[in-house]
């Protein structure tokens, strides 16, 4: 039975206690954004692709290293049969039904990564030059454009780059990256912001670690 | 010290309406900005500003830009800050810049070290090779100190650099590598194409050696070269996909049109100018679809006896230092030549006011229009000649000219003249350095007497001088071409150039006439001619080399350490090249060059690691309860990326302390762990069991829905790679799990099987690690305590039974709850949604404080487990154990294939006397064997070696069985239980221990096992 | 650094990818009579010749596909390639024209370092 | 052998250094030898030397496809220990630094032989607990080894980091006194000048491009200087030991990857001792001459090209800075390559095969170094005699059949 005094669950991303940040106008700016409905979807597109239409109303990317967008609803390629699926907060379990009973018959797997991942959106006119300090990817217009996928390291940490949308010079791209390197990259991105003014960000650091080894302390 | 009395009275690009201080050796000085170092300090008339390596002679300033072998001193007045061997030439003044001598003592011009000068002809080429060869560990002890303190140059930075530094990856279609004519039009070419262009110059500007011109007696379409550069700076200015980067320095020229490139951003700024947001130094990480090398010449020195004196300068660094910093190197130089180019430098002289000694060519003909400026200007004329020798100590003073006969041989008399500088010429060398990185091939070049680019490799080409195309009109044209054809290979149609018209353009340098050595009345062995300045290698030093047999070029090298230094032989190397062809009788060709590595010239560490230093060194990867665990005084270890908690130690609590009562509170009371970390796999498919049948040791055809199963996987090697729980969420559906260090390698490895073994298989696979947060409750209220956080949940074990699992809900969030455990004590593992992780994590101990919950860390995880004789891969096991060396023969299946298999029965690993686990128990049940300890049989080690049984893979003092407790790999330890044996200790007397099952859980209450007095437990 | 074409992604860098050796190496079916030798053949022994190897990567960042890729080991020349599957496509190379293909002045990549006589320019 | 001596210096320094005489015999090939040695490593050196001396077979040479010590005993970061895990390694590295200890004497040639001190560190426990396996394994097999806590590492090495919040603190190292490092050339150089002067040929800008066999033994090679025959062929060619082995169809669980490294600008002495790390994976020395001499990780591809590539670096200098803050500012002078031979043990072959008379002395992968007297004297042996002594015995091929592997990855470290 839960406890009064527990308190109601509270829902916290990784990068909560960071702040959007934003450099000298109109260059940068970064935000996590929170609580999206995100899955991993292992599918053939050729044996299933139709099936998940019927099932999510959602096209699967024609080509690799795209995406489609539907509303609020997207499905970006990863691999040849490897899919991120994004919807609002909230229509997680909606859509893990559908998919489960549209797809009985075919060979599939639809598995919930709302948590796995975050999402930073990385913004600006400068967000091309910023993301360039992290990855190999060419990331100039003609190389990268709205729409475009790419999964990449980034300094360290291997994440999905997304340019979902621009306009004016002025790219918005979503970067997704597993919890446990959020903190890192956030303290990466904030750093090659700082030719354009991002803020300092106090990195996750200074963990105390013993600095004598223990098994000869033992004996 | 206000006068600069070498400053020429005007010309040169300084802004001489500005003064700037710098001190040099603790004396200050006015200098202008757009000064180097080393014009600031011939504006001085400095020329010794250093000693060599080996025999501590004085050293000038041979080169105006980073080629400059010699002129090394260090930067910075703060020992943190200190930049040692930096060459003069190419640091930028700056207002406020401390520089000072290195590799003296106890200063520049009174250095002890130059006693070596004295005793050089006893320390030729290799004589410690021959010598210091005394007893076992005299070198080390006795001669290897006095060596390496004589040796090395500047010295090392204090820790704590305050600078920032960063890398950046750009692609690019075409990148255009030096920033002198060629280059330029090449930039200006490919440019107008709309291609993505870079142009980098390493120096603070553009424009090469056109800013090392005479600016009234050059033109490019009548406008003079400083404007008429900056007039194309203006045009690429405009162009948005043209990044023009002067100070950067293209260093490495890699596979695939990969090239670093290092920008000095801030290094010619005060100290206190240096911009916070900006990095001290970039490392630019570029793909360029096509490379235009217009990198330029180098010139070489000339080879004779006493060449070294500071004051010998070479002709074309003579003429930068006037045109383009408005410096007079000397009031009265002398020139040295074998080509034309020692000819146009002294009429520059001339005219800007020097008294011109003597023009001195080893040439019998020269070319007439030289010889009747020459005449006009009055310069004296020293035909057929050569230098045999110089005096001056800071700086020259005088040479000594003797005629030179055409078979090779000096005349007696000639002359003494006068000078205070000497301006040499050996001819030019095409710079092909970064073409030679590129796995270009040379091609010799005999007119050049030096080698150019023959066949290109990568993507490149090659303009201008770098390309041997030395006059300027053609290196223009040449330099237009290469980026309108580099620009077309990227897929751009050419935008249009027209080639300047130049006025004044110089007829080049002539007919070169190379002698490796200049002939000199001298002995040879007498003689001493430097080639490698820096690393103080004379000829001679050469001579020996190929006689003693050293004459490959490569051992020549290696012999001498010609061209080891920090400029890497990049204007001396073709002297020695030459020399040893010399030597050898041999054609260039032949002998060959030694290899053009990277970098192109030095580069800083920190520049190379970019912005991965300090907290953005590697990731620390956290879980969601990470915040937590912080503020609740956890001290941490890392776990391959991970860090984890390793204890909650409190105040007044040791580590020891704290991992004992965590470890007894799990099981007295109730205990629980962040197990976030732990690998965890999604795998679904209709063949998802037979795939789990093929990856593990043990069946999996029979797990029901709703239960776990604990696997073993192996490498093919038949060796214990990973292990642990999956959980069957439905009949083709699996939760697995993984160790935490190996949850990527365990993916990357199945998805290896499916794609390229097992494509037959219809199975998916996905990584979830992080979509959950993992609390692992243990001990006997964890029953309690789990029925009160879980909505509507029966926790009874006897219900909920071990290896089982059930969805559930926590104040109505989904979880999943497996009753495995790794203690072998009553577990549950909590998984949320890793949002809600420091939610739930905060609510257990909320809500376990009236169980008296604590939380635990990894290492009291690590030492319940032990008690219960349970593994830990990797280190009871190390790439060498099989699942029979652990004696857990019950999860080898018989039949059907797996992974690693057929190892199994291999001769060797089938053997049944291989090293087993077993648990050891000391025989005194206070004394905790160290891990590492090896177990041998007698209890008195003889002489070594010492045959060893086996070793202590875990141990630890355990609360709980009230004893200390081990496991160790032994051999045979399967018959060998109850055995008496002896365990070492470092050299101690070794201790008797008993050889025993590994579940000391099950021995203690079986009361198999001697205990420890009470007080014991509170140590 | 190379640039490897992800047979899926398209050109990327060496580092978005894992290595994974020899390609074309199948995995014997168990047998019982297999000899140790085989097995031992499978494990461990390779060809890894100085010339065109045919070798497995895996797209690591990227689309986490395994493919397989001709190179020509003694130049680092990427000279195809192609998915699981599929058999290997003809391809020139420049091979070592001795078994070590390096020039006797020097050891090591010195081969390339200059035009000798006879030798095209 | 002319003598080299301080009183001979003076003597030539005296008179122009006129009567130094080359150091080996720049030899031709003859028609035959009574074997054959290819590769002028440290290794094929080391081997004609103990051929020669012990065995007395002078009637030998030694085909170099270069210039000798060109091949990786010409670019390797010259760490020399002998502190292995297991009995078979102990043994022959111990044997090694052995006659290393001597190896200026007896070759009359100094090869600076450094003992300074080997740090191996340990970052996390997992690491500490193999390390210290390590040194009691090492102290029963009678080679010097000890554990330095974190503070004593400190003391032994002041310029190193010993951060408690590091990403990768040091917990403790293992220190090998005599362990240190050398001038390389010379080893090469010194050996071959003692093995010329018993009369072994040395031949250079030689390069073997078959193998002749009758009836599944060998019966001579082929050169770009034309057939020689030999009854007895040695492979000592590290990084080309595929090469030659394919040339007989003798297959081997080699794999040949690019090893790099750099050195700083020449310094005055900071670096103690050498310091090896695992977890960030780099390695450091100061030479003689005062460069910082760095090595990392191989490159993760197979490649005979002698380079590598640039983010390999990249990885090394940020783990170097983290663990040696005060290296930041300095420079990189050089960086170059090698290919190393790397067995899936870590450890040797040195082994006879199924063709009679090609026997094989390869796979000392990133640490062969260290070897190279134990390597030359044990292969002397087993060309002699047609069978491994017992410091061979262990690494002959048939454990890649059998599974009895030396498994020394931990041993072996980062790079050695
Ligand atoms: C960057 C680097 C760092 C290293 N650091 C260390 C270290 O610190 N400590 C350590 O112990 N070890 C180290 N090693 C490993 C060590 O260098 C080698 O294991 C060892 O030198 C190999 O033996 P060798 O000297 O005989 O090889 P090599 O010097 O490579 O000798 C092989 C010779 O065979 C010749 N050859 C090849 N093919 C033919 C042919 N067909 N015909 C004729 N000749 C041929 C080659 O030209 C070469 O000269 C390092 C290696 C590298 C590359
Ligand atoms: N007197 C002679 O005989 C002689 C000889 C050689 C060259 N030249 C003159 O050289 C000119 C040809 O112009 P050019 O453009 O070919 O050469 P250049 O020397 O004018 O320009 C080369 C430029 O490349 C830069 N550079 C070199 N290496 C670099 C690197 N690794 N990274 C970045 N920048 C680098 C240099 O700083 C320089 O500015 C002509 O004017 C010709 O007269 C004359
Ligand atoms: C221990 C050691 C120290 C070295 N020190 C220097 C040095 O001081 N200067 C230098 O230019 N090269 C130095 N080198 C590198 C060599 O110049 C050369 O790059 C290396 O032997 C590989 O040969 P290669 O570059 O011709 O292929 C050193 C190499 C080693 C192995
Ligand atoms: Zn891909």
């Amino acid at each position: 039975m839960a406890d009064e005094t527990g308190g109601a669950p509270e829902r916290r991303m990784p990068l909560f206690r960071r702040q959007a940040i934003e450099g000298a106008p109109g260059t940068l700016r970064l935000e996590e954004l929170a609580f999206a409905a995100k899955f991993i979807l292992r599918l053939d597109p050729q044996a299933g692709g139709e099936a998940f239409g019927a099932a999510t109303g959602l096209d699967l990317p024609p080509a690799p290293l795209m995406s489609v967008v539907n509303g609020e609803r997207a499905v970006l390629w990863l691999g040849p049969d490897e899919f991120l699926v994004l919807a609002p907060e909230g229509e997680a379990a909606g859509l893990a039904d559908a998919v489960a009973s549209g797809l009985k018959d075919v060979h599939h797997q639809f598995t919930e990564v709302s948590d796995y991942y975050t999402c930073i959106a990385v913004e600006g006119p400068k967000a091309r030059k910023a993301l360039m300090k992290l990855t190999t990817l060419d990331l100039h217009p003609r190389a990268f454009s709205v729409g475009t996928v790419a999964g990449s390291n980034f300094a360290q940490a291997q994440g999905w780059l997304w340019l979902e949308h621009e306009a004016e010079g002025a790219a918005r791209f979503r970067l997704y990256v597993r919890w446990s390197m959020a903190e890192y990259l956030w303290g990466t991105l904030a750093e090659a912001g700082r030719e354009w003014g991002l803020p300092e960000q106090e990195p996750v650091t200074g963990e105390p670690m013993l600095t004598e080894s223990v098994t000869s302390r033992k004996a | 010290m206000g006068k600069q009395p070498y400053r020429a009275p005007k010309g040169g690009l300084v802004q001489r309406n500005r003064v700037i201080r710098f001190t040099f050796d603790g004396r200050s000085y006015p200098g202008h900005p757009g000064d180097t170092l080393a014009s600031a300090l011939l504006a001085h008339g400095h020329h010794m500003v250093a000693r060599s390596f080996k025999y501590h002679r004085p050293r000038g300033i041979l080169a105006a830009g980073s080629e400059d072998p010699a002129g090394l001193v260090t930067i910075g007045a703060d020992a943190k800050r200190r930049d040692p061997n930096t060459r003069v030439a190419e640091q930028e003044l700056y207002d406020g810049l401390v520089a000072s001598s290195q590799n003296c003592w106890p200063s520049l011009l009174t250095d002890f070290g130059a006693i070596n000068d004295a005793f050089a002809r006893f320390m030729p080429a290799g004589f410690y090779y021959k010598t210091f060869k005394g007893p076992p560990g005299t070198w080390t002890g006795l001669f290897e100190p006095i060596i390496r303190a004589a040796a090395g140059m500047g010295r090392a930075p204090e820790p704590g650099d305050p600078d920032r530094y960063e890398a950046i990856n750009r692609h690019c279609d075409v990148l255009v590598v030096g920033g002198g004519p060629a280059g330029l039009m090449a930039a200006l070419a490919a440019g107008r194409s709309g291609a993505r262009v870079i142009l980098v110059e390493e120096t603070a500007r553009l424009g090469g050696s056109a800013l090392a011109r005479d600016p009234d007696r050059l033109a490019f379409d009548g406008t003079q070269p400083a404007q008429w550069v900056a007039d194309i700076e203006k045009e690429l200015a405009t162009m948005p996909e043209v990044t023009v980067l002067p100070r950067t320095c293209a260093f490495g020229y890699y596979a695939n049109n990969f090239v670093g490139l290092w920008e000095k951003v801030s290094d010619h700024l005060p100290e206190d100018k240096r911009l916070g947001h900006l990095p001290r130094q970039r490392l630019w990480r570029v793909r360029a679809r096509e490379v235009v090398l217009a990198t330029g010449a180098l010139e070489r020195p000339l080879v004779f006896h006493e060449n070294d004196r500071p004051g010998v300068m070479l002709a074309g660094a003579v003429r930068t230092f006037l045109h383009r910093y408005g410096v007079m190197a000397g009031r009265r130089p002398a020139i040295f030549t074998n080509n034309d180019s020692g000819w146009v430098a002294a009429f520059d002289l001339a005219r800007a006011g020097a008294e011109i000694a003597a023009i001195i060519d080893v040439r019998r003909e020269m070319s007439p229009q030289h010889l009747a400026e020459a005449a006009r200007l009055g310069i004296p004329i020293h035909a057929s000649s050569t230098v045999v020798a110089t005096a001056g100590y800071r700086r020259i003073r005088q040479v000594e000219v003797r005629p030179l006969h055409e078979d090779g041989t000096v005349g007696q008399g000639g002359s003494k003249i006068a000078c205070d500088v000497l301006a040499v010429s050996g001819g030019w060398a095409p710079n092909v350095a970064l073409f030679s990185q590129s796995r270009g091939k040379l091609a010799w070049d005999g007119e050049l007497a030096a080698f150019r680019p023959g066949l290109s490799w990568q993507r490149e080409r090659s303009a201008g001088a770098a390309n041997g195309t030395f006059a300027l009109a053609d290196a223009l044209a040449e330099g237009a071409r290469a980026g309108v054809e580099a620009a077309a290979a990227a897929g751009f149609a050419s935008g249009d150039v027209t080639v300047p018209e130049v006025e004044g353009a110089e007829p080049g340098q002539g007919r070169i006439k190379v002698m490796a050595e200049l002939p000199s009345h001298l002995p040879a062995h007498r003689r001493r001619a430097w080639i490698d300045l820096q690393d103080d290698v004379t000829a001679k030093d050469l001579r020996l080399a190929v006689q003693e047999g050293y004459s490959a070029v490569e051992h020549a090298k290696r012999y001498t350490t010609t061209g080891m230094g920090t400029d890497q032989g990049k204007v001396v190397n073709l002297n020695a090249f030459a020399f040893l062809a010399a030597e050898r009788g041999e054609d260039p060709v032949k002998v060959g060059t030694t290899t053009f590595r990277q970098p192109y010239k030095p580069v800083t560490f920190a520049a190379l690691a970019g912005q991965h230093m300090g907290p953005h060194f590697l990731p620390r990867r956290t879980t969601p309860m990470h915040a937590w665990h912080r503020r609740h005084g956890a001290v941490f270890e890392p776990v391959g990326e991970w860090l984890r908690p390793r204890a909650y130690p409190r105040e007044e609590e040791d580590f020891f302390a704290a991992v004992q009562r965590e470890a007894r509170t799990a099981r007295s009371a109730c205990g629980v762990l962040d197990a976030s970390t732990l690998g965890k796999i999604d795998v679904k498919g209709p063949n998802a069991r037979e795939f789990l049948n093929r990856v593990y040791t043990n069946a999996w055809m029979k797990l029901a829905p709703g239960m776990c199963r604990y696997g073993l996987m192996l490498g093919e090697d038949g060796m214990v790679m990973d292990d642990g729980v999956t959980a069957c969420l439905a009949d083709d559906h699996f939760h697995m799990t993984t160790t935490t260090g190996g949850a990527a390698r365990v993916l990357a490895k199945l998805e290896d099987y499916l794609q390229t073994e097992w494509p037959e298989l219809k199975v998916y696979l996905t990584s979830v690690t992080e979509q959950w947060a993992v609390a692992s409750i243990c001990g006997p209220k964890s029953p309690e305590l789990v029925g009160e956080i879980l909505d509507d949940f029966d926790p009874d074990p006897e219900k909920f039974p071990f290896m089982a699992w059930r969805e559930a809900t926590m104040a109505g969030i989904p979880v999943r709850v497996f009753r495995i455990s790794f203690t072998g004590e009553t577990s549950y593992e909590i998984n949320i949604p890793a949002t809600y992780g420091r939610w739930m994590w905060r609510t257990i101990l909320e809500k376990g404080q009236k169980h008296g919950i604590a939380p635990y860390g990894t290492e009291a995880m690590h030492l319940l487990r032990a008690e219960k004789g349970f593994i830990i891969v990797g280190q009871d096991t190390d790439g060498t154990v099989t699942p029979h060396d652990l004696r857990m023969s019950w999860i080898v299946k018989k039949s059907g294939d797996f992974i690693g298999k057929r190892s199994l029965f291999r001769s060797d690993t089938a053997r049944t006397d291989r090293r087993q686990l077993v648990g050891i128990l000391t025989e005194d049940p206070e004394l905790v064997l160290e891990e590492g300890s090896h177990i041998v049989a007698r209890r008195n080690e003889p002489a070594p070696p010492v045959p060893m049984l086996g070793h202590v893979t875990s141990s630890y003092y355990s609360p709980n069985v009230g004893r200390s407790i081990a496991l160790a790999l032994v051999e045979s330890g399967g018959t060998r239980i109850g055995d008496r044996l002896f365990a070492t200790r470092g050299g101690l007397p070794t201790v008797p221990v008993r050889v025993t099952e590994t579940d000391f859980l099950s021995l203690k209450e079986n009361r198999q096992l001697p205990q420890a007095p009470r007080e014991a437990l509170n140590g | 650094m190379f640039v490897i074409t992800c047979p899926y992604c398209g050109e990327r860098d060496l580092s978005e990818f894992a290595y994974g050796g020899e390609a074309h190496i199948a995995r014997p079916e168990w047998r019982e009579d297999m000899s140790d030798a085989e097995w031992a053949e499978f494990l461990f022994m390779r060809t890894n010749p100085k010339g065109i190897l045919a070798e497995r990567w895996m797209h690591a960042a990227g689309c986490r596909r395994f493919f397989n890729m001709l190179r020509n080991t003694a130049t680092d020349d990427i000279l195809a390639v192609y998915r699981i599957g599929e058999t290997p496509p003809k391809v020139e190379a420049r091979l070592p024209a001795t078994p070590s293909g390096e020039a006797p002045i020097g050891s090591g990549n010195d081969a390339v370092k200059i035009i000798q006589p006879g030798e095209g320019a | 052998m002319h003598g080299y001596n301080v009183l001979r210096l003076v003597r030539e320094g005296l008179t122009g250094h006129k009567g130094w005489q080359p150091a080996w015999r720049k030899a031709e090939p003859k028609s035959s030898y009574d074997a054959v040695i290819i590769g002028g490593g440290g290794h094929g050196m080391a081997t004609a030397y103990y051929l020669a001396k012990i065995h007395g077979m002078t009637n030998i040479a030694v085909i170099e496809k270069g210039w000798i010590g060109g091949g990786n005993a010409g670019r390797n970061t010259t760490i020399i220990r002998s502190n292995y895990l297991y009995d078979a390694s102990a043994a022959i590295y111990n044997h090694a630094l052995t006659l290393w200890k001597g190896l200026s004497r007896e070759l009359n040639y100094n090869i600076m032989m450094s003992h300074r001190g080997v740090l191996n560190l340990a970052h996390d426990e997992g690491e500490a607990r193999q390390l210290k396996r390590r040194v009691e394994a090492n102290r029963l097999n009678g080679v010097e080894a000890e554990w330095l806590e974190a503070k004593e590492v400190k003391a032994f090495c002041p310029p190193i980091s010993v951060a408690a919040d590091a990403r990768y603190p040091v917990i403790g190292a293992t220190l090998q006194r005599d362990g240190g490092t050398n001038r390389h050339d010379a080893v090469v150089w010194g050996y071959a000048r003692a093995a010329s002067e018993m009369g072994v040929d040395i031949i250079e800008q030689c390069e073997v491009t078959g193998i002749a066999t009758e009836k599944g033994a060998v019966t001579g090679i082929e050169t770009t200087k034309g057939h020689i025959a030999t009854p007895k062929i040695a492979s000592v060619t590290a990084g080309h030991t595929s090469v030659i082995a394919n040339m007989v169809g003798v297959r081997l669980p080699i794999e040949s990857h690019p090893l790099q490294a750099l050195v700083s600008e020449p310094l005055k002495p900071v670096m103690p001792c050498v310091v090896m790390s695992n977890a960030v994976h780099v390695y450091m020395s100061q030479s003689s001459k005062g460069e910082l001499v760095i090595g990392a990780g191989i490159d993760p591809y197979l490649s005979y090209t002698q380079r590598g590539s640039l983010d390999i670096i990249e990885h090394q200098m940020a783990a170097l800075i983290e663990l040696f803050p005060f290296v930041s500012r300095l420079r990189m002078m050089r960086q170059w390559g090698g290919i190393v031979d790397v067995c899936p043990d870590a450890s040797p072959i040195i082994s006879a095969t199924e063709v009679k008379g090609f026997y094989v002395n390869g796979g000392w992968g990133t640490g062969g170094w260290k070897a190279t007297p134990g390597s030359g004297h044990a292969m002397a042996d087993l060309l002699a005699n047609d069978r491994p002594n017992a410091i061979a015995a262990p690494f002959t091929l048939e454990r890649f059949v059998t599974g009895d592997l030396v498994a020394e990855h931990g041993a072996a470290a980062v790079a050695h």
